[in-house]
């Protein structure tokens, strides 16, 4: 049951419909964002209940059980209760940084899931520089949390957005060199020869496989560049009340709140994607296989949630720079031989 | 936030207008009402009580109620425990500070009325309500977990009562 | 040591005048000139058979005719304790700061000094910490103070 | 190069309402980027004058007032209480009466560390040990509501022995809670102690060393914690503490790490004294007759128990009259926050933060 030719015979409606080529490309071109679009707000909101349920059942209570089964409809009241909530800026604030930061955080989030092949097919547009487009726009959220922290003009805020601009930036470089590794095995860039290359030995041969620590230090990455726990501190609530987004309210701390689930997701499909085979694996449609891996990625990130400690500012970049990055360094030259051995 | 208030004024012209705006009034209570993000306002013993209830066996959590650190995203507030005359400014100010439809629920006696605080005592405010509007009290020193969370679902059940223009 | 040890000790080698009070506690219970208090603090504290090191509590006392600081101390290596009381004259009362032999005697001077208006001489921060910032209804601590919602528990019989 | 970059410090407000300053009080920082220059604590802001208000109530009425006096541990604060009046006019408790109260404190210290448990990692970002310890300490509340019918502040411990006595289930339950209370403490020790972030987090942060205890008084499990090995159950005993053999546990670094790992110690050397008190509960009389107007002879007594947090001393001054002429309760927190600024110094907020949730310091003890 794949979902590719459904696009396809759409497209062809189009064009039998008796619309140029050209104008065809635009419709269906939007007709596809809007449809990811829709696809990964549903998503948010589903993570968003996912995640309390787990922490929940981790901690050993219930989780949101009131509205609806087991509280499935509670994610959908929290946005119909920030849609109605007062939306405040600040009176000394920076109104334009402080207005635009969500924005730029928001878009940046949902940028990245123009080349995430979901399945055979399924990619919105395969871009040669696939892997290289995602580094740059995650990196981009960076510019919004510090706006954030910046235009709120409150020392917390600071705070928090100098931490996550010192926190990110450092922990960028290990994540590309993880990527690198795979990079350089595949041969290009584009995210469909990467999934075709691990397409071997009936869809299992996984580059996790031959670069285990690859994965390793791509994970460990992964979960600075998300914020999410042991990394969290730019929006640590025990240390900064609430870190960059505390002067947000109503819909702009909505943006935020589903930002952040998104960035999870993006960060695990990019996972599942580069390591572990993508949409490959017998039997189930790909976009099922490829679903079922980033859902798994994610369930790994909300565990390192609710078992780590934090770590503190100067032990964060202490690890990033003086163990990961030897380590990364480490990978690619194994990589390398590795590369060497296989031809 | 604007344009929601003035909605029954153009709803009700259009016939059966009326029957939107209750559909869509009380469906916005109760997303209101089944998501209140609560601000842990505890100064004292009620605060360990509050800390019971949000944990494993009267789980807050189950009310789709989760702890907001910052007054800008919280909805309602919990006064939980005395609040002294050097407290009360800033309590005033925390509540400003809370974007609107907010709501108070004052816990224990001392948030109420001073509570065992009330003779003898120069430092203690005889009551929150006195700084701040409080929509429900819960009785008690400290009230039980059960009381605190049907307090909660009183604060439910009084959203849901109110209509599209009359929040606070 | 027991308690007629250290009574005995005290009383023998400390060069002020010291008056012991019997008590039917197991501690014994010295009045202290205020004079001589920073003295005999520097006395017991540094006296190798006492080593009174560690400072347990001083509360201030308002007693209608008088006021007096009470300081209970005790040493975590030999294990005794004693207590010592220095008493004020009602009108302006004035005690020297310990802090130079217990440093963890900041607060409760401060506290003393804020609660009962017992100022304490040449104490590094007095100022007002527990009352609300623009007290100015004088010391509540004090005996037959009242304040304005200060409301009396209602004696049932 | 740095000097040529002016940099200014920053004066934040860790405020009266923070999530990690456990309860309200106001931490004003100055700050050099991260790392804090000074801290100074504003306290006052739970300040309920008890002191002035036992003045006027007899002593039956002041009990209810003590528990509020330190909310985590109210047991012992009743006790240190009724120490101070029964040392007054030499009360003599009934054997039965000693037995309840020690397990009714024991019990209360281990609740009162499974708060600690529970609170100090969840400063430090791990957000589960909370819902573990709380979910054993309830065990600990339907104790408590059995005998007193309270959670929390119990008005159990009554001048001249015991409220109640403890119902038929009561043993069964509290013997079943203790038989499954050592492997739970596996469990926050398999979550916490050896976990490489919170070492990271906790070990050499904040070190106290024994000079600063004795200058600060800092007492009870933060100190035992730097080496002073000074227990007032141990050296300075008081009701029947000396028929129970347990032993204190000691750190050796006093920096957080141990003062977490002494408070885990602490709560099985507790379960094992309940043990005991339990195997030799007597039969008999739980109160001695106290008139309702009690009137103590007159005289001033300092009388002091070890609490959980640290010494808890009653300072009671009485004419004779039915209601105390001054009282004066001296918790341990008041000493350990007086301490904090000059342990913090230097360090960095996430320091503070991980220091002033270890040495368990509440508000209620410090502005009285």
């Amino acid at each position: 049951m794949e979902l590719a030719p459904i696009f396809a015979w759409i497209y062809d409606l189009l064009i039998s419909l008796g619309l140029s080529v050209a104008l065809a490309d635009l419709v269906s071109q939007i007709g596809l964002a809007v449809f990811v679009f829709s696809l990964l707000c549903v998503l948010a909101l589903f993570l968003v209940w996912w995640e309390r349920k787990i922490s929940a059942h981790i901690q050993q209570r219930f989780g949101p059980m009131m509205t609806g089964w087991h509280g499935v409809f509670q994610t959908v009241m929290d946005a119909l209760k920030l849609l109605q909530k007062e939306d405040i800026t600040p009176t000394v604030a920076d109104r334009g940084v402080f207005f635009w930061a969500p924005v730029i955080v928001f878009t940046c989030a949902f940028a990245a899931y123009i080349v995430i092949p979901f399945g055979k097919g399924l990619i919105v547009s395969d871009l040669n520089i696939g892997i290289l487009y995602i580094i740059a726009i995650t990196t981009f959220t960076i510019i919004g949390l510090m706006m954030a922290g910046w235009g709120s003009n409150n020392k917390y805020a600071l705070l928090g957005g100098m931490r996550s601009a010192a926190q990110v930036v450092s922990y960028e470089v290990p994540l590309v060199l993880s990527i690198m590794g795979v990079v350089m095995v595949t041969g290009s860039m584009s995210m469909n020869d990467i999934v075709a290359a691990q397409s071997g030995w009936a869809g299992f041969r996984w580059n996790i496989i031959f670069q285990p620590l690859g994965f390793v230090i791509y994970i460990i990455a992964a979960t600075a560049e998300a914020n999410r726990t042991p990394f969290d501190l730019p929006e640590a609530e025990q240390e900064l009340v609430a870190g960059f987004n505390i002067e947000y309210s109503g819909m702009k701390f909505a943006m935020f709140f589903l930002a952040e689930f998104v960035n999870m997701f993006t960060v695990s499909a990019i996972a599942t994607t580069v390591f572990l085979g993508g949409w490959n694996g017998p039997l189930l449609p790909s976009w099922m296989w490829f679903l079922g891996k980033t859902l798994a990625m994610v369930f790994v990130l909300m565990w390192f949630r609710w078992t780590f400690p934090r770590l503190r500012v100067d032990q964060l970049m202490e690890f990033a720079w003086k163990v990961l990055l030897p380590l990364a360094f480490v990978n690619i030259i194994y990589v390398g031989v590795l590369a060497l051995w296989l031809k | 936030m604007g344009l929601i208030k003035k909605l029954p004024v153009y709803t009700e012209h259009i016939p059966g207008g009326s029957l939107v705006t209750t559909s869509v009034n009380s469906v916005l209570t109760m997303a209101q009402a089944k998501s209140l993000w609560y601000l842990l306002f505890g100064t004292a013993c009620c605060a360990i009580e509050l800390m019971a209830t949000g944990a494993s066996r009267y789980d807050f959590d189950r009310l789709g109620m989760i702890f907001r650190a910052s007054p800008r995203q919280a909805d309602i507030m919990l006064v939980a425990g005395t609040i002294t005359k050097k407290m009360a400014p800033r309590v005033k100010r925390i509540y400003d500070q809370m974007a609107q439809p907010r709501y108070v629920l004052a816990m224990g006696g001392c948030a109420i009325g001073g509570g065992p605080f009330y003779y003898d005592c120069y430092s203690v405010l005889k009551g929150v309500d006195k700084i701040i509007p409080v929509d429900v009290f819960v009785p008690g020193c400290p009230p039980r977990p059960e009381a605190l969370l049907q307090g909660c679902l009183e604060v439910g059940k009084k959203i849901r009562t109110l209509k599209l223009d009359e929040w606070s | 040591m027991t308690k007629a040890e250290l009574t005995a000790h005290i009383t023998t080698t400390f060069s002020g005048q010291v008056t012991v009070i019997e008590n039917t506690q197991p501690e014994p219970y010295f009045i202290v000139k205020p004079e001589d208090l920073v003295a005999f603090a520097r006395f017991i504290h540094d006296d190798s058979a006492l080593q009174l090191t560690f400072l347990m509590n001083l509360a201030g006392a308002d007693t209608g005719e008088r006021y007096e600081v009470v300081y209970n101390v005790c040493s975590y290596q030999l294990k005794h304790r004693i207590f010592f009381k220095i008493q004020l004259p009602h009108d302006n009362p004035e005690f020297d700061t310990v802090i130079q032999v217990w440093p963890g005697a900041n607060w409760f001077e401060r506290e003393v000094w804020e609660l009962f208006g017992m100022t304490v001489r040449n104490h590094p921060n007095l100022t007002r910490f527990l009352l609300e910032d623009d007290w100015n209804e004088g010391f509540p601590l004090r005996k037959g103070w009242t304040g304005t919602d200060f409301i009396p528990l209602p004696d049932r019989g | 190069m740095a000097e040529e970059l002016r940099t200014e410090d920053m004066t934040m407000n860790m405020g009266p309402q923070h999530p990690s300053t456990h309860g309200v009080c106001r931490l004003v920082l100055t700050l050099d980027g991260e790392v804090i220059k000074d801290c100074q604590p504003v306290i006052g802001f739970l300040h309920r004058s008890i002191e002035k208000m036992c003045e006027n109530r007899t002593y039956a009425q002041c009990i209810p007032l003590m528990d509020r006096f330190e909310y985590c541990t109210s047991m012992s604060c009743n006790w240190a209480f009724c120490l101070a009046a029964e040392k007054l006019s030499d009360i003599k408790v009934p054997e039965r009466g000693e037995y309840l109260r020690v397990i009714m404190g024991e019990l209360n210290r281990i609740a009162s560390h499974l708060i600690f448990v529970g609170v100090t990692p969840m400063d430090c970002g791990a957000l589960t040990p909370f819902l573990y310890t709380f979910r054993e300490r309830e065990r600990i509340m339907d104790l408590f509501e059995m005998t007193c019918g309270q959670r929390l502040t119990y008005n159990y411990i009554r001048i001249g022995g015991v409220a109640k006595d403890i119902p038929p289930e009561f043993i069964p339950k509290c013997r079943e809670f203790l038989d499954i209370f050592e492997e739970k403490i596996r469990d926050y020790e398999k979550l916490l102690v050896d976990n490489p972030i919170w070492i990271a987090r906790n070990k050499g942060v904040g070190i106290i060393t024994p000079q600063l205890v004795y200058d600060y008084c800092i007492s009870g499990p933060s100190a035992r914690a730097s080496g002073v090995n000074f227990d007032i159950r141990k050296n300075d005993p008081y009701s029947i503490y000396d028929r129970f053999d347990f032993d204190i546990p000691l750190g050796t670094g006093g920096d957080c790490y141990d003062r977490f790992n002494v408070r885990v110690n602490e709560m099985r050397q507790s379960a094992r004294i309940v043990a005991q008190a339990l195997d030799h509960l007597p039969d008999g009389e739980i109160r001695v007759k106290v008139p309702l107007k009690f009137k103590p002879n007159p005289g001033e007594v300092y009388s002091r128990r070890e609490n959980s947090r640290g010494e808890m001393g009653v300072y009671l001054v009485s004419d004779g009259s039915t209601k105390p002429f001054r009282i004066r309760a001296r918790g341990g927190s008041f000493s350990h926050l007086q301490a904090v600024p000059h342990i913090v110094k230097g360090l960095k907020i996430a320091d503070l933060v991980a220091i002033f949730a270890s040495m368990d310091i509440i508000m209620p003890e410090i502005d009285r």
